[in-house]
């Protein structure tokens, strides 16, 4: 057993922070929301990139042009993705690769319909990804027009980050697009629980990254902020929020980390709870702690706020997680944690 | 990044699984919790049994008669003996996780030949003399004083908080060689024996209504030179080798123990018409997401702690015993609190065991290190923020 | 408006503590828990003493024996019963006189039976009142024999200062005790209602004194106890846990007391709710300040805590004034505060 | 005890009733909120209605101009235009509740007599000058500097968080006339037009994309001594007064609006399907218990000013309104949280007002004190520990 992440882990995450540090740095960052645009654009060249270094495709077998690499490695990565607010529909392209044709190269921007309520990034994707029940189809993005549109009603999102359309109603299965390895008609079954666990374990590591930001971003202030002739970490009020902020992250991480191992269902929801609370607390408080600046459109605080309150909404929001993980107690096999039976390390 | 055991530690669990199998029935039946005689001779039997097994001192070095377990092993130690309902260390508990490691650190060839393999066989127990009325999470202010008088030192002085006091041979002192404002500078690690003239034992009774700990007083106790551990005045450093073993997989046990009643809570939510709250419920599957968190830390600190080993270093458990025992404490009480909702009036009857186990959590964000001094720690040396005013 | 207490309130505050002092200081109350017994003896020259002056009559008109006072004055009183522990069946007692005889000048000892569960004091007492849904009637405690006797399970109760006995199922009427007031067979219809609602709110009172009384004990160990070179009340974390218990204390204050003004069931859940949650926290929190002699049986810190979870269960418990406050919220009225609409002062 | 107002003062709430029922229905519709100068041109009208009634400055002193009302009848004021959804006081809450009582009772009869009318007429509008972005609320450090020369002060420095600062005509600065580490001893109140040479005015955006706040750069600046109200380096005292008002009654109004708020979500939930949900339906019930018990904290420290005034005090608030100030913040957020829950999907849409809600809420528990410098006062001040370091 040893948990901590491995030396090839330790590069791939030095690999991905490079190529955000290069091609997403802050200034991009503020540039994309500070164009008052009601859906922004998305940057289709790093996107490119983000294909070509092989995020989402690296959980493709060699022989299908990915890494072969796990689901762990896809959550060290998509919580860099979180640390840095990266845009785009970034879980539902990961999950199209190898099913929809062109996603695992980044040359094809796929979202997601999860069921009805708010879909992001709609209006700039190529394919949306429905999944509903146990049914999975897809539908190209014909902007407003022919068969396979989705009647989305733009929203002004609470995220700048994040362009988002309501969608009421879950669109008819006549016109899908093929999706790799589906059944007749584009419509596939059975598979969905997976791509749902794996949605909710990608969006819970994002919000394991944003939280390590804005820890990073409240311990730092608290160190060169004077108030009162001293430093405010120096006063136990700030230091003790940024005790809780760090015990947070790291029971996130704990968690996330081994749900990315187990890839069960319990582990799964467990870590999105921590993850979810981790994110949206650290931001709160952070924000708390930044005091008036924290309140302003030029920090950054309230984006990772808002973004860690968009990614509560998507894929099992913590209502059905707790009622999972309640319902887990009273299985046969209920009384030991899981990581103590002997499973399997395979996330299979 | 990996969770899974060796072939070797599997073998090993397979091994341990199967002796406790073929152990546990043939054990007396637990004494009562007030016959503190009783458990100690039944805590030391169960030790002589581990001993006599190979499994004693597990985690001890290999040349301190111990088993040189990385800690990947130890958890699967911790793990097996609380999955098959084994007994606790109980009364060793201070020889084996604090003293014990103590004086294999810091100890002369004599001291650990003398003390150590009385501790692992069970056959003496050792309690701890660090907390003293006016110092409880401050041990730099610590006032029982230890003079020298020829081969001697007299310490005169009172400690509280001790457990298993009126049982214990030995009791692991902290006293103050220095001046008495040298703070953590002053401070003097000493083995004092429990049947020495001058030392007073009273039992102290709990809010739970028993009598878990003693005050222990020191009028003019002399204690020989030899049983000092480490130099004059460095007991601060020896000490601390101590707590940092206390903050460490202390609790893995413990860990598996709350989420065992967590699954008794839902069973006994289903059978008396709670479970159809969804507002008690809902709260029990987040204690069971906290609860998973908890053990995967546990995971964490003790892969962290092996590397560190492998590496050549001591292997102390480092940032993650803070953030453990800071979470742990916090939610050991919240799973009181849900039983108690779970127990509705029957709640208020203190023959219930989870009522004992909701007034004993209280304890918890206190004890080694309150919940505050966590924070500090985990502030200051873990984020770097600026010394606290 | 004056929402402060009166001169005359004051007066029976003052004379109120003057007599607690006296008959029921804190030698008495270690006493009476370090007597290890199964269930308590009350002391009765005590008892008779609150009636004497008036603690159990006081609302009663002056020409059945009280003093004409209202619900206000009784608040007062049972907040100081709670600020000093004071033992037995106060609320059933209070809520008997007028009703049972002897119970106003405290000659009977009455305690309550509100449905299946815990009753408090039950083997000292001589009267039961028995709230069986709108039905009301008392029963002689006749020691376990005789038609009126209660089949009461002796239970260690987790709060020393108040023995509690089990009972399973609710009496029969048959054997009822004449109730002033009552129809027909000793039940009495109809009000109910209102005992239950002032029991709840007497139950508040209490629970608001023992806040009161943490919050004092922990702001003197505050000043006193010194680590680290100084008192720890210099330190942020205590400054702000003491700062939060006050805010609860006096948000419960002002609850408790409007609900006496008014009366109405909606004032008495939330001021039930407040003084609950700031009996139950302050006595935490309290004895967390107190570090590891607030865990010792001699502290008293810990009977409070007991006895806020012991009255928590009494006489409507959260669950159930928090749906009726959210019902409230729905209620064609229910856009202003009570407070705003112009209510009659009068606690009728 | 009591909580019943006066004949007299339940015929100023007739009246004053019927005065709303009367004139609201005839008021234009209100601006776009990005509209300053709209804004301001609205708040002013009613601001001048109010006074035509006679109900402007109700609470200030009458030889101030104002009606000399005890804070009963305020409150009366506070309840009925909040119950009526009349306008907010707007761009002239600086002047009336800040600026116009700091005058009224520190400035000369000149002063009084040159700027307290235009406020009770609606005429002119002040903004505040305290914050700056390295003395947020530490205000004993700042540092806008104010020389003296000839019969004027040069300022040069800059503020921050000064809401209407684009359409005010006077500021309250606080300046800095004893040397740079006078602390509170070398501070001065001045007033300063906002038209004078040498101020810019640049807005400052919120995280809820509004502009509802400015920055004030101040070079070299004139400011007549004859607009320094109180003496120099006297200006902590004076503005202590101002800030007093601030935490007093400033919210009644809001915790009345908030109570609505709450009713509005338990509808919305009701027409959803969310009411279904108990653990939301008691986190509302909860709610509403916060909110009561708000509403009788503003009863009771109302009564607590009114006695103070009446015995001849300043009627300022005391205790109870850090208190108010520490949960009211909290509960305000704990509100817009729950309506976040109701929404469901639809509070990402920050087109609806409960999404804007929530953004600003997040500022309530750092504006005008935060959170943890309330509990620095309470603990203080209230409690009597010692000075926190």
């Amino acid at each position: 057993m040893d948990f901590r992440p491995s030396h090839d882990q330790r590069a791939l995450i030095a690999g991905m922070r490079t190529l955000l540090a290069a091609r997403f740095p802050r200034e991009k960052l503020r540039e994309s929301i500070d164009v008052k645009v009601l859906e922004g654009a998305l940057d289709r060249s790093l996107w490119r990139e983000l294909g070509t270094c092989g995020f989402f495709s690296l959980r493709l077998a060699e022989k299908d042009g990915g890494a072969g690499l796990g689901l762990t490695e896809a959550v060290l990565l998509f919580e860099e993705a979180g640390r840095h607010l990266l845009p785009g529909p970034l879980v539902a392209t990961h999950l199209a690769a190898g099913l929809i044709p062109g996603a695992a190269d980044g040359e094809t921007v796929v979202t997601a319909l999860e069921g009805p309520g708010m879909v992001e990034h709609l209006s700039v994707a190529d394919v949306v990804l429905v999944l509903d029940g146990d049914r999975l189809r897809a539908l190209e993005v014909t902007d407003g027009h022919g068969p396979g549109a989705l009647p989305g009603r733009p929203v002004r999102s609470v995220d700048p980050t994040t362009p988002l359309r309501h969608v009421g109603k879950m669109p008819g299965c006549a016109q899908a697009l093929p999706v790799v390895g589906a059944g007749g008609g584009g419509c596939a079954g059975g598979d969905t629980a997976r791509l749902r666990r794996e949605a909710s374990l990608l969006t819970a590591a994002q919000q394991l990254g944003s939280a390590g930001r804005t820890l990073d971003m409240a311990v730092s202030h608290a160190k060169n902020r004077r108030q009162f002739g001293r430093p405010i970490g120096a006063f136990q009020a700030v230091q003790h929020l940024c005790a809780q902020m760090l015990a947070r992250t790291e029971l996130a991480r704990v968690s996330v980390y081994a749900a990315s191992l187990t890839a069960t269902e319990n582990d799964i929801d467990g870590a999105r709870l921590l993850a979810d609370e981790a994110a949206v607390r650290n931001a709160r408080d952070c924000l708390q702690l930044h005091g008036g600046m924290g309140f302003t459109w030029e920090a950054d605080v309230h984006l990772h706020l808002k973004r860690a309150w968009l990614r509560r909404t998507q894929w099992q929001p913590a209502e059905g997680a707790e009622e999972a993980l309640a319902r887990a107690l009273l299985a046969p096999s209920g009384e030991l944690p899981d990581g103590i039976a002997n499973h399997s390390n395979d996330a299979g | 990044m990996d969770l899974a055991h060796t072939a070797e530690e599997e073998e090993f669990r397979r091994e341990l699984r199967a002796w406790l199998d073929a152990t546990l029935p043939g054990l007396p039946s637990k004494p009562s919790p007030d016959d503190w005689p009783a458990r100690r001779a039944y805590d030391c039997a169960w030790q002589r049994a581990l001993y006599d097994a190979g499994y004693a001192g597990l985690h001890w070095p290999a040349d301190a008669g111990g088993g040189g377990a990385l800690p990947g092993k130890h958890l699967i130690f911790l793990e097996e003996t609380e999955r098959a309902g084994a007994p606790y260390v109980g009364a060793n508990f201070v020889g084996l996780l604090h003293a014990g490691p103590t004086i294999a650190t810091e100890g002369t060839a004599a001291q650990r030949a003398r003390w150590l393999p009385p501790i692992l066989r069970g056959e003496e127990v050792w309690c701890q003399g660090f907390s003293e009325p006016d110092a409880g999470s401050d041990l730099a202010s610590l006032r029982t004083r230890a003079v020298r008088d020829g081969d001697a030192y007299v310490v005169t002085g009172g400690k509280i908080w001790t457990s298993h006091a009126e049982v214990a041979d030995w009791c692991e002192l902290l006293v103050r060689t220095g001046p008495p404002d040298s703070g953590r500078r002053g401070l003097t690690w000493l083995a004092l024996r429990m049947d020495a003239p001058g030392v007073t034992v009273r039992p102290l009774r709990t809010l739970a209504g028993s009598a878990e700990f003693a005050e222990v007083f020191l009028d003019g106790v002399r204690v020989p030179l030899s049983h000092r551990v480490g130099a004059e005045n460095d007991g601060w450093r020896v000490t601390m080798v101590t707590l940092s073993h206390e903050r460490g997989t202390a609790f893995a046990g413990e860990t598996v123990a709350c989420r065992r009643t967590l699954v008794e809570l839902a069973r006994a939510a289903r059978d008396n018409g709670r479970w159809d709250d969804p507002v008690l419920r809902r709260r029990l599957g987040r204690l069971n997401a906290e609860f998973g968190a908890l053990w995967r830390l546990v995971q964490w600190n003790t892969s962290e702690a092996e590397a560190a080993l492998r590496a050549g270093g001591d292997g102390v458990p480092g940032v993650g015993a803070s953030v453990f025992k800071l979470r742990y404490s916090h939610a050991r009480q919240e799973l009181y609190d849900a039983a108690a909702d779970v127990l509705g009036p029957f709640s208020l009857d203190a023959a219930h065991e989870w009522t004992t186990g909701r007034l004993t959590s209280l304890a918890y964000t206190i004890a080694a290190g309150t919940s505050q001094i966590q924070q500090n720690i985990i502030a200051e040396r873990v984020l770097g923020l600026p010394k606290g005013r």
